[in-house]
């Protein structure tokens, strides 16, 4: 178990370790000077230029040699200092960003929870009942071929526009500021829903595929086969077999958070929701390039931080791992 | 009758692939998109960002798909986005495709020192999420156009590709054939495309397929962040500029509704024909 | 002809090759002309291994292996090409053993891709057909079809073919015969015989003892990557010698007498397993004293061409 | 007491039916360890499974099963799962990868036999013995099976299989998977199971005819989807009938045989495909004392007590 987790922490440090060097080595690497290239798109007079390029090329530490720079880059980081914001000057960075968390958690971690949980399910039942099956299997390829967009604009379009259901963007009305009170957390699980819904939706499709393919999987397996082959009723053979599908689907989880982060950040994008994906949009018009650096390295650290807790209920579940009988 | 086998196997799979649905489906959606984006941006009329009507007029004989708030043609921007979105995955695909084969291939059949190596660097940017990699490198870029944004997205899309073809190579590699091609003397080299190759030639397809869907999927999100081609239309820049401008208060569906729905219908069309492939290479999975 | 000198199979395993796994461990015998010499070891035994080293499939740790005097870890290029030209293996799976995806007779085009170029087709297809014919197999029948149209026996006979259509001196047979049909085996087996009659030698390596006595002059039993016992087979198989080597002699289901007949072995003997230090076969021997969890025994000459390698000896 | 009448179980294939096992008539006596024997295709593995497990693509296509003066109902999935495990039991080709590998071996057990309406507790102590019998420690009901060796898991899946004393166990290629002297003590502890009653009666489904020679009280010899020739294994051994035994046991080599002094021969030619079979006896093309009677399938009659064969050369 220790060789295991041991192994994969290692990887993970080797992540982080490249995510920031990607990070730092971008700006400075890729054709075309991004200082110029900044002032030019803001595009300000010609004195004040001036001042922005000396801030820029402080603020990017550009005046002393490379592994300097590099070092430096760390040692920011390690104190929490990612720049400052263009778009929203002179707040930094991280406090943006800061309060752009709250937003994304409080959309993710339901969206992803519930429908790898609803997910399962349904594709378990898919893979025993065949009217079930026959609807499921080409709804749930459909969803998970939708863009992330696409289906949060389908649903803001008619329940939102059409329909007028739920509101279609921000977290809460302009009406109303942010406190604690019922109608306040009313405002904001209704514009909390729509976005919740078309992630849960795209992400429930896949998984209940997953399932209904592992399932189908296990209960042409070995084990199973001898089980039958005793007589046991169905019920605890399919008990096993949703047990041992659910392992790689954990695994799958694991895979599959990069394409939730994008997720997340389109769909957040149509529902002017302000988690780090609307950041990022507003960023990227902006010109914002340090607050793009420092979303880049949150949506990395939670990634990673995901990834090792699923590692952790991975190791709990399959004996294999606990016993150190797997190296992957 | 005996000599009449070789002809029974390939009509065999001539036989399923006929047979199953799924494949028929996938294919024909698939081919209509392909004959569109071909045929399409020869019947457009209007240059896509030509202000060529009325401002956000529902479909008309006029304007097919009507147009945008700035009274641009849809269908004109949807027949040319059509056909780059199209080309991106398709570039996009067969980059990634090439990459997990080159590194799966190497690794696989190599071992040792260097597949661990290769190894490590797989998971690496398998972990990384790919679309912030691709974010952060395309808000540097001046100048984006559709073959950097297929190179890049192909670049980050191999892992799980190279990772399915190591472990593929692996069990291929330790068949006998593989070493009595060895015995005979023949080349690394060779032993991996004349002997290990040809037989995940099935396979590869199917990775190609799903290769194929994500990388029209993650231009999608490229694009409709505000981060596709600078010049030039594409289906997510068409969203991109419908939500922008506020498409959705507005209720202009004509605007909303065409270019994602296409998109889903393509990488649909996709995964269903890769499902149908897979039963029929895989005879555990066809229906008796 | 072919010459083993302590070789040794060491596999890394794990991350970064971290855990080693000694299948084979100072191993020296000798295969002599026209001589037909059986390896015999259980599951992990390492004799694959060995036959994988010999054919150099995999690189040998330390040790040496000659073939009429050359090293054959020193070859390479045209001369390792020259060394596949004189040694030659068939394996245990006929089915594995083909690309399925292509015609079998591919196999024989490979050896006139990679040695004969130069020769005509018309003349490369008389050779191809008189290969053929001496495996006994009938050109017409079994040219031009995909593997699994053929059986696993035409197969292995068409693997042999393939090795006679070189200047084979030498021929690793790794198991030829464990997946055929017990109707198709002795006939394999058989042309083993033959070929030694034309003069080859032949290093037949197996699980299954009976097969071992019917074909060859000597045996080599292997036991978790040591040689155990080694020495003429009718000697081996009459009076074994190791501990090891009587245990498998009772064990093996024989035609001649039942187990009922013998003694019992003790069962939880044959049952147990753990890897102690000194000889590997202490924790399950009868005859196990102090000397035998501390030292290894080495291979010593019980009596002429008889080796073993027992403490109680 | 074991009766199988005229059983004919074929695989649905997209070309037809393959014509795996064709009426097949035989009796197996309490007590009785039979050992089914032939080459790879020649619907052995069939015959056994269709006892106790018949499902798609095998399809029944007639005859009777009587266990026990009771009929059993094989074409039913759903009637035959009262009988299976606790009066027809299987230890499978697959032992090693039997059970399931994320449950300890002792609760998978339980939920086992909880599911058949046993109850877990009571069965224990009988439990334990087994293990004992089988030299495997208590501690094994706390593992998980990837902590087993192969020997083990196999002899794990013997008590498994054998727990609630049914009277027909099939045994389908135990031995295949093990090295010599595992094979050995695993082929013992099944004529133990016997005499000790924790079966009745035994078939042990083998392509290793020593194996058989060691422990199986009668063989039954298959060959293409008939059955060729069954007697007592001194019989078949000193005085086999049909052709095909015959020749089988001709080709095998016996220590003690070399090919200098003795040169033994196989079989020549290969079974007819299962798809078409050739009308008549299915060995007629390989036989080497056929004659024009052989086109017509010869039955399978006793010529001596517990001595059946199906050629026309031997009546």
């Amino acid at each position: 178990m220790g060789r295991y987790l041991g192994r994969k922490l290692l990887i993970y440090a080797l992540t982080f370790f490249l995510a920031v060097t990607i990070d730092w080595m971008i700006p400075r690497f890729m054709p075309g000077d991004p200082v110029s290239l900044m002032i030019a798109r803001i595009g300000t007079r010609p004195e004040a230029a001036e001042v922005l390029r000396g801030y820029f090329i402080q603020a990017f530490g550009l005046d002393v040699p490379l592994w300097q720079q590099y070092l430096n880059f760390w040692k920011a980081l390690f104190q929490g200092d990612l720049g400052v914001s263009i778009w929203l000057y002179p707040q930094p960075v991280i406090k943006i960003i800061q309060r752009a968390i709250p937003y994304d958690l409080f959309i993710l971690l339901p969206a992803i929870l519930l429908s790898w949980f609803a997910g399962n399910h349904v594709g378990a039942l898919a893979a025993r009942a065949r009217w079930l099956d026959n609807t499921l299997l080409p709804v749930g390829y459909l969803l998970t071929a939708t863009p992330y967009m696409w289906l949060a604009i389908l649903l803001a379009w008619s329940l939102g526009n059409v329909a007028g259901v739920f509101p279609i963007a921000g977290a809460y009305s302009f009406s109303i500021r942010p406190h604690l009170s019922l109608r306040f957390i009313l405002d904001l699980l209704h514009h909390w829903f729509l976005p919740f819904l078309s992630l849960f939706l795209v992400m429930f499709g896949g998984w209940a595929i997953g399932m209904r393919n592992m399932i189908i999987y296990e209960m042409e397996s070995d084990y199973s086969r001898y089980l039958e082959a005793l007589g046991t009723p169905q019920k605890l053979i399919r008990k096993y077999a949703f047990r041992n599908a659910m392992l790689p689907q954990i695994t799958g989880l694991a895979l599959q958070l990069g394409g939730i982060v994008a997720g997340a950040v389109a769909t957040e994008v149509v529902f002017a929701y302000p988690g780090i994906g609307y950041i990022i949009l507003n960023a990227v018009q902006n010109q914002d390039y340090f607050l793009l650096q420092g979303c880049f390295l949150f949506i990395i650290i939670g990634v990673l931080l995901a990834n090792f807790l699923i590692d952790i209920v991975y190791v709990i579940v399959d004996p294999r791992t606990r016993l150190g009988m797997t190296g992957e | 009758m005996e000599q009449e086998q070789p002809k029974k196997v390939r009509s065999e799979f001539i036989f399923f692939a006929w047979r199953n649905a799924k494949l028929r489906i996938g294919v024909s959606i698939l081919l209509v998109f392909i004959v569109f984006a071909v045929v399409g941006p020869f019947l457009v009329k209007y240059d896509p960002y030509e202000y060529s009507g009325p401002m956000g007029a529902p479909p008309s004989r006029e304007h097919w798909f009507g147009t945008t708030i700035f009274g641009q043609d849809v269908f004109s921007q949807f027949a040319l986005g059509t056909r780059s979105t199209l080309t991106v995955g398709l570039l996009g695909g067969c980059i990634g495709t090439m990459v997990g084969i080159l590194v799966g291939l190497l690794g696989g059949y190599r071992g040792g020192m260097l597949d661990e190596f290769l190894n490590v660097i797989t998971n690496i940017i398998l972990i990384i999420p790919t679309l912030a990699v691709l974010i952060i490198i395309a808000a540097y870029l001046e100048v984006r156009g559709i073959l950097t944004q297929s190179l890049f997205i192909g670049l980050t899309a191999w892992p799980w590709a190279a990772r399915a073809i190591r472990a593929q190579t692996f069990s291929l590699r330790v068949r006998e054939f593989v070493d009595l091609a060895r015995i005979t003397g023949r080349s690394s080299l060779r032993i991996v495309l004349t002997e290990i190759a040809p037989n995940m030639m099935s396979y590869l397809l199917l990775v190609f397929i799903l290769q194929f869907g994500g990388a029209v999927l993650n231009a999608a999100t490229l694009d409709f962040i505000g981060l596709g081609p600078t010049k030039g239309v594409s289906l997510g820049l068409i969203m991109n500029n419908a939500v922008l401008w506020a498409a959705l208060q507005l209720g202009m569906w004509w605007w909303l509704l065409p270019p994602g729905a296409t998109i889903a219908a393509i990488v649909g069309a996709l995964y269903i024909t890769n499902v149908g492939l897979d039963e029929i290479f895989n005879p555990k999975l066809r229906e008796m | 002809m072919l010459s083993l000198e302590r070789v040794t199979k060491v596999y890394r395993l794990g991350a970064f090759g971290l855990q080693k796994l000694i299948a084979v461990r100072d191993v020296s015998f000798e295969i002599g002309e026209r001589e037909i010499v059986s390896l015999i070891g259980e599951s992990g035994s390492g004799k694959s291994t060995i036959g994988k080293l010999i054919l150099r499939l995999t690189p040998i740790t330390s040790g040496t292996i000659r073939f009429e005097g050359t090293d054959v870890s020193t070859l390479n290029g045209l001369s390792l090409k020259e060394y596949y030209r004189r040694v030659q293996g068939v394996f245990q799976d006929p089915f594995a053993s083909f690309n399925p995806i292509f015609k079998a007779d591919r196999v024989f085009r490979m050896v006139r891709d990679e040695f004969y170029p130069q020769v005509g087709m018309r003349e490369w297809n008389e050779k191809v057909e008189g290969a053929l014919r001496a495996v006994g197999l009938n050109p017409p029948d079994v040219l031009n079809k995909f593997p699994h149209q053929l059986s696993g026996g035409q197969l292995q006979r068409f693997l042999v073919a393939r090795a006679l259509l070189l200047d084979i001196r030498l021929l690793i047979a790794d198991e030829i015969i464990s997946m055929l049909d017990a109707s198709t085996r002795v006939d394999v087996l058989n042309l083993l015989a033959d070929l030694k009659a034309r003069g080859l030698s032949i290093l037949f390596i197996t699980h299954d003892l009976s097969l071992g006595y019917y074909i060859s002059e000597r045996a080599i039993i292997l036991y978790r990557g040591r040689i155990a016992e080694m020495g003429p087979t009718d000697k081996i198989y009459n009076r074994p010698l190791h501990p090891y080597t009587e245990m498998l002699m009772e064990s093996v289901p024989r035609l001649d007498r039942k187990w009922e007949e013998e003694g019992r072995i003790e069962r939880k003997a044959a049952l147990t397993g753990s890897v102690p230090g000194g000889c590997v076969y202490a924790d399950r021997c009868p005859k196990a004293m102090d000397i035998c969890t501390r030292e290894e025994p080495e291979l010593k000459e019980a009596e002429t061409g008889h080796f073993v390698a027992c403490w109680a000896r | 007491m074991l009766q199988v009448e005229n059983l004919t179980v074929y695989y649905k294939t997209i070309r037809g039916y393959v014509q795996a096992l064709e009426k097949a008539t035989f009796t197996l006596a309490d007590g009785e360890i039979m050992g089914l024997a032939g080459e790879s295709g020649c619907g052995k593995t069939t015959l056994g499974h269709s006892l106790i497990y018949l499902r798609p693509p095998m399809n029944y296509i007639g005859g009777r099963v009587v266990l026990d003066g009771q009929e059993l109902p094989i074409w039913d999935m759903e009637k035959m799962q009262e009988f299976r495990y606790r009066h027809i039991s299987l230890i499978p080709q697959y032992a090693m990868n039997a059970l399931n590998p994320t449950r300890k071996i002792g609760k998978m057990i339980a939920e086992l036999l909880e599911s058949r309406g046993v109850s877990y507790s009571e069965i224990l102590p009988e439990l334990k013995r087994r293990l004992d019998l089988v030299q495997l420690t208590q501690d094994v009901l706390k593992m998980y099976p990837i902590e087993l060796s192969g020997g083990m898991k196999q002899r794990m899946v013997m008590v498994i299989s054998t727990l609630l004393n049914p009277s027909l166990l099939i045994a389908d290629e135990i031995t295949s998977a093990l090295d010599v002297s595992t094979q050995k003590a695993v082929c013992e502890m099944l004529v133990e199971f016997r005499d000790r009653g924790f079966v009745k009666s035994t078939i042990i489904i083998t392509h290793d005819i020593s194996i058989l020679y060691q422990i199986a009280d009668s063989i039954m010899v298959m060959y293409a989807g008939q059955l060729s020739e069954k007697a007592p294994t001194e019989v078949v051994f000193q005085d086999p009938r049909h052709p095909y035994t015959r020749m089988l046991i001709g080709s095998l080599p016996k220590v003690g045989v070399r090919y200098q002094e003795e040169r033994l021969r196989g079989i020549p030619g290969s079974p007819p495909q299962l798809l078409n079979p050739p009308p008549g006896c299915r060995f007629r093309d390989r036989c080497p004392v056929a004659f024009g009677r052989c086109t017509e399938v010869p039955p399978f009659l006793e010529i001596s007590p517990g001595h059946s064969v199906a050629c026309w050369r031997a009546f």
